[in-house]
C-alpha cells in the first residue's frame, strides 16, 4: 500500500503522459468529464463523470478498416493500433462495469479485436468514493464504494493525498514509473473509510421476486413503458450498454467501416431491411433493456450486467431507471 | 393535498367513469416525493393518486402521439403543455376530437436537482410563494430564491396558462411577452469565438436524441436525421453541427418554447439558445410578436411580397 | 494543388434564371475564376437549407444560392419562400460561427450573365482573403 | 451497381480548346459505375448520336452522363438518342462543360479541374435516377390570343382556318394594333389600311374567333393544356349588341380631345371609334375626356343615339376562358415623349415622333393625308428626320436598335417627296439598316429618285428660331457642323414593349428582358416558344420587328399551337414530386409552398398524408425543401441525389 500526497498527483499524471494519453476528471461547464488531461485541475467533488470508463475503451464511434479503389483492385487497411493510454479518476463502478463488458468482447470463442488491443492498451486507475449520491445503488448489485473489480490502481482519497494500492500486474508497472513520488502508506484509515461508505439505495433492491419466465407478459411493462419517450440517454451513458452497429463511410474511391454504439430504445433498433420491425412498441423495447440486463446477460455470463452507478436514474427525464425498476419488480405480484 | 389537486383528482375520476376519456394523463406518485412521474389513469383508482404540486416538471404533450393510450384522451395541461398540444393539433399529428385539455395555471416547476444542491437534502416538498420558494427536507422548511430553485425554462416562461381548454382547474393568468436576452449575448461576439462556443457544446452531443424525444414539434413518423444519406459517419462534431443545425431550422418557427430539449439533454448544451435565435429573428424580420405559439399560417409557410432580405442587413446583428 | 489555392464554392443555381443567367455568361465568353461549381435545381425553393451546411461539411469553402428576382419566378412563389428561409438561415450560420462572406444569397436573372460572373469574382476574392474553410468540416 | 456511360464532347473547339477533354474521360473511367468513357468531336451530331447508341448497346449501359453543353440546348436531343436506344430517357444527365465551364474559364488545368468535378457530380445524379415514363394530359384544343395586332390576328386566323376555336383579346376598342396607325408600308408602299382591314374583318366574321375587345386578360392559372384565363371586359359605357354602327355619337360629341391614337396630331371625340375602318365598328366612351363623367353634364351622345344604346352605368365584366394554348402577340409602343429634352419633343409643336408622321400621312387621318405643321397647318418645306431617337442610347437605358425605324423613315421622305415635290427631307442617321428583301433597294431609291438626303451624324440640339427649327448637328463624313432650317422634325423614337405588357408577364409567369420585352425560350432555336409549355410569343412583343417578320413569327407560334393540338393527349413531364407514404407525417406542411396547388390529401388506413396531382404538379421542389423528413420526393432532384451531388462536388 503506498500514498502520494495530493499536491504531486499532477506530476505523476505528466509523467505517466509522456508515454500514454492521460485521462483525467475535468469539469467542463459545471460537470465533470473524464477528458484528455493538459494540466487541467482535477476534478474532486464529483461522484461520477458523466462519461464512464466505458467510453474510452469502447469508443461511441471507431474506425475498424479503410478501403480505397475503384470495383476491381480495392485494399484495404486495419484501423491503427490505439496509443497506450492511463486512466485517471474512474469510479469502482465504472471499472466493474467495463471489465462485465471486457467478458462479452473477450470471453468466448471470439474474440473482439478492436476492443482488446484498446483494453490492453489502457491501465486504469480508479479512486474509491468517500462520497454517494441518492442515486448510487453500487451495493444493490454486489460491488462496493472500494471495489477493486476492473481496475489496475485504486486510489483511497485522504485529507492530504491518496493510499495507492496496486491491484493488477499492469498496475504494478505504471507504478513502476512514479518511483520518487509514492511514499509508503501509514496506516489504511482512507481505505477504511471507503470501503464503509453507507450507500443511499438500500440492498434489499435485489430481491427480484418477478422472474422473466413469468414477467414476459406482465402488465407491469405495459404500465412502466408508457412514460418512456423512446430516448438514448440511459443506454448511452449506461457504463454496461455494448449494443453495437457497423457502418460504412464513402467518399469517392476511398471510405472507412466504422463502428458505434447503437441504442435498443431507437424505434428503428429492430428495424430490418424490408420494413419487418421485430420490436414496433415502446413495451417491448423498454422491457427488453431491463430483461437484458437482469435475466438473458445472467443467463449467459452468471452476473447482472448493472452496476449501480446511478447514471440513469440521474439522467432519465421521466425517473424510467433501474433502481426504480428494481424496486417495483422486488413488489409486484406475480399475475 | 392542495385545492386543485383534488378537484383534479374528482374531475379525472368523473371524465373517465362517464367514459369522456378512456386514459387521463397528468403525474403520478414516482420514486421519491420531489420527481413525480407521468402518469396514464385508466380508472378512477388510477385519477385518485393524480398528484399537482410544484414538482410536476415534465410536458406531457408528446404523450398524445402514443398509441397505446386508448383514446380520448384527457391531459393535465400548463401552459407549456397547453402550446404543446396547439402545436401537435396544427401539425395534425393529433385529432381534436381525441383530446380533452384540463387546463391549470402554473407558476414553475422545482427542479429536483437544483432543489437537492440548494437544500443539501432530498426535497420531500414545496411550496412557491411570490419570489420564495419553501422548500421542506428530512431537516424542516427553509425559504429559497425562486432563480435558485425553479428549472431554467420556467424563468422565462410566458405562458402561466394554456390558451384555451375544455375544463379548467383554476383562473387563467394572460400570457406575457417572452424575450431573448442570451441571444443577442452570443452575438455579440465575434464568429470565432462563437463557433468556439458551440463546438465546445456539440462536442459533448451524444446524439442521443433525448431532445428530438422530447420535443413537442418534433414527431416525424419517420426523421430524416435517421436516414444515411442525410446523417452517416456516426458521432463527430461535423455531424452534431449538421444534427443541431438541422433540428433548430426543422422547429423554426414552430417551437413552442417549452426548454425540453435543454432540460432533457444529459450533456446540458443549452439548445434552447438555438431556437431563440430563430425565434428573435422570425419576431424582427416577419413581424411575428409571438412565434413561440402556433398560428394559423407557420412563419416558413408563408411569405410577404415585401419581405426583407434578412441576409443582406449586417448578418447576425438584428 | 495550383501555387495559389483556390476556393471551392458550391452554387445553387435556380434552372429558369440563375442557371440560364450562367449559360448567357457563357456564350458572351466573359470570363470568372472557376471556383464556383454549380448544381442546377429546378427552383431556388427547392434549395434545402441542409444541403448548405453539407456542402461545408463535406469541405466547400463558400456556398451561393441564387434564383430569380422576386417576382420573376417561373413558379411565381419559389423564391419567395427562400427569400423567408434563407433569411433565417443566413443569420443562424453566423450564430454558429460562420463568416458572413462564405455564404451568400444572390437574385440573378437569365439576363444578368454579368451579375453572375461578378458575384462569382466577389466571393472568390472574399474567400480568398478568408482562406480555406475549417468549421463544420469533417476531419476525414 | 448501374452502368455508366460518359461521353465528353470536343463541340469542335469550343470545349477541346480550354478542356482536356481525353483526360476528363480518362478520370471518369475511375469513378464508381463507370464501364465506358470516349470522347468525340460532336456527340449532338447524327454520328455522334449513334456512337452512343452503340456503345449503349454493346456495353449494356443502363445510365448515361454527357459533358458537353448546356442542358438546355440538347437535354432533349441526348434523351431521345438513349430512347432510341432502348434506354429510359430519364436515366440520361448531361454536365455542361461549355457554358459552365471551357467558355467560361481559360486556365486548362483549373477548367479540367472543374469539368471532371461536374462529370463526377453528374454520374453521381445519374446513379440514382429511376426510369420514368412521361404520362398523358388532356388537352383543351382552343387557344387564347393576346394583342389584336397584325402578329395576333395572322396568329388567330392560321390556328381558326385549322379548325381550332381562338380567344383573340384585345386591350384597344379595335383590331389593328400599331399598324392601323401606319399610312403605307415598305417595302410595297401598300397602303397600311388597305392590307390591314381586310384581315380584321376576317378575324371579325370567322366563326371560330370570339374577338374580345377592349378587354384585359387579369389572370392565368393552371399549365399547357389545361389553362384558364380571366378576362375583364373594360366599361365602353356603349352596349355593343343594341348599337348598329351609325357613328351619329361621335358626330354631335362636342367635346374635342386629345386623341392617343392621332398621336397628338389631330382631336379626337370623346366617344367614337379610332378610325372609321376599325372592326368592330363600336364606338367607346373616353371616360376622362367625357363632360358627363367629369360634371354629370352633357349626354348628348345617349339622347341622340337612335338606338338608346349608351350605358353611362356599365361595369367591367370579368370572365375565365379555358384554354389549351396562349400566344402573346402585344405588338410594341413608342417611347414617351418626356426623354428628349435635347430635342424638344414635347415643347415644340412642330417637333413630332415618326407616328404621327404616319397620322400626317394618312388618308383617314387628321389632315386627311396632307403633310401639315401642326404649329400653323402650313406644307413644310423643310423637314429633317432624325434616326435613333432613344434606341441604340445606353444613358436613356435602351441599347437596342428599334430596327424597322431606317425603313419608314426612308418611306417618310419617300411620301413626303410624292406629297410636296420641292420639299427637301435631311435625314441624320448612324448606320442604315435596311436588311430585309429589296429593303436596301427601297432605301437607294429615296435617295435618288426622291431625293432625300442622308446626313452621317447625331443632331446636338433642336431650337426655334422666327417660327422656323434649328437643328444642329454633325455631317461625320465630311467632318463639318451642319445647321438645317426645317419646319418639321421628325423623331425616330425607340419601339419599347406595350404598356400592358409587364402585368401580362407576371399573370403568365413568363419572363422578360430589362426592357420588358418577353424572353424567348432561345433566341436562334427556339425564337417563337417561351420556357412555359404552352406559352408562344409572336411580333414585337419579343422585340421590335417589322411586318413581314412579326406575320411570319405569328404563322410560327400558330403551327407550335397546331403541333400541340394535333395530339389527343398531351405527354407531360414525368419530373414531378411524389409522397414516400411510409415517411409520409401527414402534416401537410408541405401544402402551403404549392404555388400550383397541386397537393391534396389522400387517407390511409389509419392517418391522412399526402398526394401530388402529377397533372398539376409543375416540378419546382418548393413542397420537397419544406417537407422536412425527406417524405416529398421530387423526380430528378431528390434529395439523394442533390445531397451527392454536393458530395461529388466537393471531393
Amino acid at each position: 500500500m503506498k500514498f502520494i500526497a495530493a499536491a504531486k498527483l499532477p506530476l505523476l499524471l505528466e509523467r505517466l503522459g509522456r508515454h500514454s494519453q492521460v485521462y483525467a476528471p475535468v469539469a467542463v461547464d459545471g460537470r465533470v468529464w473524464l477528458s484528455p488531461w493538459t494540466g487541467e485541475d482535477i476534478a474532486g467533488g464529483y461522484v461520477n463523470p458523466v462519461n464512464s470508463l466505458k467510453t474510452l475503451v469502447y469508443p461511441q464511434t471507431e474506425a475498424v478498416l479503410e478501403f480505397e479503389g475503384g470495383e476491381t483492385d480495392v485494399t484495404v487497411r486495419e484501423a491503427s493500433p490505439p496509443a497506450p493510454q492511463v486512466i485517471f479518476g474512474g469510479r469502482p463502478c465504472d471499472a466493474a462495469g467495463l471489465d462485465l463488458i471486457a467478458r462479452v468482447f473477450m470471453e468466448g470463442p471470439f474474440v473482439d479485436e478492436l476492443f482488446r488491443r484498446r483494453r490492453e492498451a489502457t491501465t486504469i486507475m480508479t479512486v474509491a468514493c468517500r462520497q454517494a449520491a441518492p442515486s448510487c445503488f453500487c451495493r444493490a448489485m454486489g460491488l462496493s464504494p472500494a471495489s477493486e473489480r476492473g481496475s489496475d490502481v485504486l486510489f483511497f482519497p485522504g485529507p492530504e493525498g491518496y493510499l495507492v494500492e496496486a491491484l493488477t500486474e499492469a498496475g504494478e508497472q505504471i507504478l513502476e514509473q512514479a518511483a520518487g513520488l509514492l511514499d509508503d502508506a501509514t496506516g489504511d484509515q482512507a481505505r477504511r473509510a471507503c470501503q464503509e461508505l453507507p450507500v443511499p439505495l438500500a440492498g434489499d433492491l435485489n430481491t427480484v421476486r418477478l422472474t422473466p419466465e413469468e414477467g414476459f407478459e406482465h402488465p407491469y411493462w405495459e404500465h412502466l413503458a408508457r412514460r418512456c419517450r423512446s430516448c438514448g440517454t440511459c443506454t448511452y451513458l449506461c457504463p454496461t450498454c455494448y449494443c453495437t452497429a457497423l457502418f460504412d463511410v464513402t467518399r469517392g474511391t476511398r471510405g472507412r467501416r466504422l463502428r458505434g454504439w447503437d441504442c435498443c430504445q431507437f424505434k428503428d433498433f429492430l428495424l430490418m431491411a424490408g420494413g419487418h420491425n421485430a420490436r414496433p412498441q415502446k413495451k417491448q423495447r423498454v422491457r427488453n433493456r431491463f430483461l437484458h440486463k437482469l435475466s438473458y446477460h445472467p443467463a449467459n455470463y452468471g452476473e447482472q450486467a448493472c452496476v449501480g452507478c446511478g447514471r440513469c436514474v440521474d439522467n432519465c427525464p421521466v425517473c424510467l431507471h433501474m433502481a426504480g425498476v428494481l424496486k417495483d419488480l422486488g413488489e409486484v405480484e406475480r399475475a | 393535498m392542495s385545492e386543485r389537486e383534488s378537484r383534479l383528482r374528482s374531475l379525472a375520476e368523473e371524465l373517465l367513469a362517464s367514459g369522456q376519456v378512456r386514459t387521463f394523463i397528468g403525474f403520478g406518485p414516482g420514486y421519491e416525493p420531489s420527481r413525480p412521474l407521468p402518469w396514464f389513469a385508466q380508472d378512477p383508482a388510477g385519477a385518485a393518486q393524480l398528484l399537482l404540486n410544484p414538482f410536476c416538471g415534465a410536458t406531457l404533450a408528446r404523450y398524445l402521439l402514443d398509441d397505446g393510450s386508448p383514446g380520448p384522451v384527457g391531459v393535465l395541461a400548463r401552459g407549456c403543455d397547453g402550446l404543446g398540444i396547439e402545436r401537435l393539433l396544427a401539425d395534425r399529428r393529433v385529432s381534436r376530437d381525441r383530446v380533452h385539455v384540463v387546463g391549470v395555471t402554473c407558476r414553475g416547476a422545482v427542479d429536483p436537482d437544483k432543489a437537492y444542491r440548494e437544500a443539501g437534502d432530498t426535497p420531500l416538498s414545496a411550496e412557491l410563494e411570490g419570489e420564495r420558494v419553501l422548500l421542506t427536507t428530512a431537516s424542516g422548511t427553509r425559504e429559497f430564491p425562486r432563480a435558485s430553485c425553479l428549472y431554467d425554462r420556467c424563468l422565462s416562461c410566458a405562458d402561466p396558462s394554456p390558451r384555451w381548454a375544455d375544463d379548467w382547474l383554476d383562473e387563467p393568468l394572460p400570457p406575457g411577452k417572452r424575450e431573448f436576452p442570451d441571444v443577442a449575448g452570443l452575438e455579440q461576439q465575434d464568429a470565432d469565438r462563437r463557433y468556439a462556443f458551440w463546438t465546445r457544446q456539440f462536442s459533448r452531443c451524444l446524439r442521443c436524441h433525448a431532445c428530438r424525444q422530447a420535443c413537442p414539434a418534433c414527431h416525424c413518423v419517420s426523421c430524416s436525421l435517421d436516414h444515411p444519406e442525410w446523417l452517416d459517419g456516426g458521432i463527430s462534431l461535423d455531424n452534431n453541427f449538421m444534427y443541431h443545425f438541422t433540428r433548430a431550422y426543422h422547429v423554426a418557427g414552430r417551437c413552442i418554447a417549452c426548454g425540453e430539449c435543454q432540460q432533457a439533454c444529459p450533456a446540458q448544451i443549452p439548445l434552447m439558445l438555438l431556437n431563440d435565435k430563430f425565434m428573435r429573428d422570425i419576431r424582427d424580420l416577419f413581424g411575428v410578436c409571438h412565434p413561440h405559439r402556433p398560428q394559423e399560417k407557420e412563419p416558413l409557410g408563408q411569405f410577404c411580397p415585401d419581405d426583407p432580405e434578412g441576409w443582406r442587413e449586417g448578418g447576425a446583428q438584428p | 494543388m495550383s501555387l495559389t489555392w483556390e476556393p471551392k464554392i458550391v452554387g445553387f443555381a435556380c434552372q429558369w434564371c440563375t442557371y440560364a443567367g450562367a449559360d448567357l455568361a457563357g456564350t458572351s465568353r466573359l470570363q470568372y475564376p472557376a471556383t464556383v461549381r454549380p448544381i442546377r435545381v429546378p427552383c431556388s425553393g427547392r434549395v434545402n437549407p441542409a444541403f448548405v451546411l453539407r456542402a461545408f461539411q463535406r469541405g466547400a469553402d463558400g456556398v451561393l444560392v441564387a434564383g430569380c428576382h422576386p417576382g420573376d419566378c417561373h413558379y411565381t412563389t419559389g423564391n419567395l419562400f427562400t427569400r423567408r428561409r434563407y433569411s433565417l438561415v443566413k443569420r443562424f450560420l453566423e450564430y454558429l460561427g460562420m463568416e458572413p462572406e462564405r455564404f451568400r444569397v444572390e437574385w440573378i436573372s437569365a439576363a444578368e450573365g454579368k451579375r453572375f460572373a461578378q458575384v462569382v469574382q466577389e466571393m472568390t476574392a472574399d474567400l480568398k482573403q478568408l482562406g480555406p474553410n475549417w468549421k463544420m468540416r469533417e476531419t476525414t | 451497381m448501374p452502368r455508366t456511360g460518359v461521353f465528353v464532347c470536343w463541340c469542335g473547339i469550343n470545349i477541346a480548346k480550354t478542356v482536356d477533354v481525353e483526360g476528363v474521360a480518362a478520370a471518369s473511367r475511375s469513378l464508381p459505375g463507370v464501364v465506358h468513357a470516349e470522347t468525340y468531336k460532336y456527340f449532338c451530331s447524327e454520328p455522334g448520336q449513334n456512337l452512343i447508341k452503340e456503345a449503349i448497346w454493346e456495353k449494356r449501359l443502363d445510365r448515361v452522363v454527357i459533358a458537353t453543353c448546356s442542358p438546355s440546348m440538347h437535354q432533349a436531343t441526348f434523351r431521345e438518342a438513349a430512347q432510341a436506344a432502348g434506354l429510359n430517357p430519364y436515366l440520361v444527365q448531361i454536365a455542361n462543360i461549355r457554358e459552365q465551364c471551357s467558355w467560361v474559364h481559360s486556365n486548362r488545368e483549373e477548367a479540367t479541374g472543374k469539368a471532371v468535378a461536374l462529370v463526377t457530380a453528374m454520374v453521381a445524379k445519374v446513379r440514382r435516377d429511376e426510369p420514368l415514363q412521361a404520362f398523358t394530359l388532356p388537352v383543351n384544343r382552343r387557344v387564347l390570343v393576346i394583342g389584336g395586332g397584325i402578329a395576333g390576328m395572322q396568329a388567330a386566323l392560321d390556328i381558326a382556318d385549322a379548325g381550332y376555336p381562338v380567344v383573340l383579346v384585345e386591350r384597344e376598342p379595335n383590331l389593328g394594333g400599331r399598324m392601323a396607325q401606319l399610312s403605307e408600308t415598305f417595302p410595297t408602299l401598300d397602303c397600311a389600311s388597305c392590307i390591314l382591314t381586310p384581315k380584321t374583318a376576317e378575324v371579325a366574321r370567322h366563326p371560330l374567333i370570339e374577338l374580345l375587345a377592349y378587354s384585359e386578360v387579369r389572370e392565368v392559372s393552371g399549365y399547357v393544356g389545361a389553362f384558364t384565363a380571366t378576362i375583364a371586359r373594360k366599361p365602353a359605357y356603349v352596349d355593343w349588341d343594341k348599337c348598329i354602327g351609325c357613328m351619329l355619337c361621335q358626330e354631335k360629341c362636342p367635346r374635342k380631345t386629345p386623341s392617343d391614337f392621332q398621336r397628338g396630331m389631330g382631336p379626337g371625340k370623346a366617344i367614337g371609334v379610332n378610325f372609321p375602318q376599325a372592326v368592330p365598328n363600336r364606338p367607346v366612351i373616353h371616360r376622362e375626356h367625357c363632360t358627363y363623367f367629369q360634371t354629370g353634364k352633357c349626354q348628348v351622345c345617349a339622347r341622340i343615339c337612335p338606338v338608346d344604346a349608351v350605358d353611362f352605368n356599365q361595369a367591367e365584366t370579368t370572365q375565365e376562358k379555358q384554354v389549351g394554348a396562349i400566344v402573346v402577340a402585344t405588338g410594341y409602343e413608342v417611347v414617351a415623349p418626356d426623354q428628349f429634352g435635347e430635342y424638344g419633343y414635347g415643347k415644340y409643336p412642330d417637333v413630332i415622333d415618326s407616328l404621327a408622321f404616319e397620322r400626317l400621312n394618312s388618308s383617314s387621318g387628321p389632315t386627311d393625308g396632307v403633310i401639315r405643321r401642326p404649329s400653323d397647318g402650313a406644307v413644310p418645306k423643310e423637314v429633317v428626320f432624325i434616326q435613333c431617337a432613344g434606341s441604340r442610347d445606353p444613358d436613356k437605358g435602351k441599347p437596342y436598335c428599334s430596327k424597322i425605324c431606317c425603313m419608314y423613315t426612308a418611306k417618310h421622305a419617300m411620301l413626303y417627296r410624292h406629297k410636296v415635290p420641292d420639299g427637301q427631307a435631311y435625314i441624320f442617321y448612324m448606320d442604315i439598316r435596311a436588311g430585309g428583301k429589296r429593303y436596301e433597294e427601297f432605301v437607294q431609291r429615296a435617295v435618288e429618285n426622291d431625293g432625300a438626303l442622308y446626313l452621317r451624324g447625331r443632331v446636338a440640339r433642336v431650337y426655334p428660331e422666327d417660327g422656323r427649327l434649328v437643328v444642329k448637328g454633325v455631317d461625320t463624313l465630311s467632318g463639318q457642323n451642319v445647321e438645317v432650317f426645317a419646319d418639321l422634325v421628325v423623331l425616330a423614337t425607340a419601339a419599347v414593349p406595350s404598356g400592358g405588357a409587364p402585368g401580362l408577364a407576371q399573370a403568365l409567369k413568363v419572363g422578360t428582358d430589362e426592357h420588358g420585352f418577353f424572353n424567348e425560350a432561345h433566341p436562334k432555336l427556339r425564337p417563337v416558344e417561351t420556357l412555359t409549355r404552352g406559352i408562344f410569343l409572336a411580333g414585337s412583343a419579343l422585340a421590335p420587328k417589322d411586318i413581314s417578320e412579326s406575320v411570319a413569327q405569328a404563322s410560327g407560334a400558330a403551327a407550335k399551337v397546331l403541333a400541340l393540338f394535333s395530339r389527343e393527349e398531351l405527354l407531360a413531364d414525368p419530373l414531378v414530386a411524389t409522397v414516400n407514404e411510409s415517411h409520409c407525417s401527414g402534416c401537410f406542411w408541405c401544402r402551403p409552398t404549392c404555388p400550383y396547388q397541386a397537393i391534396e390529401e389522400k387517407a390511409l388506413r389509419d392517418r391522412q398524408v399526402a398526394t401530388v396531382n402529377a397533372g398539376l404538379c409543375q416540378g419546382c421542389g418548393a413542397c420537397a425543401a419544406a417537407c422536412r423528413n425527406g417524405a416529398m420526393k421530387l423526380r430528378g432532384f431528390t434529395d439523394e441525389q442533390l445531397l451527392a451531388e454536393v458530395n461529388a462536388l466537393c471531393l
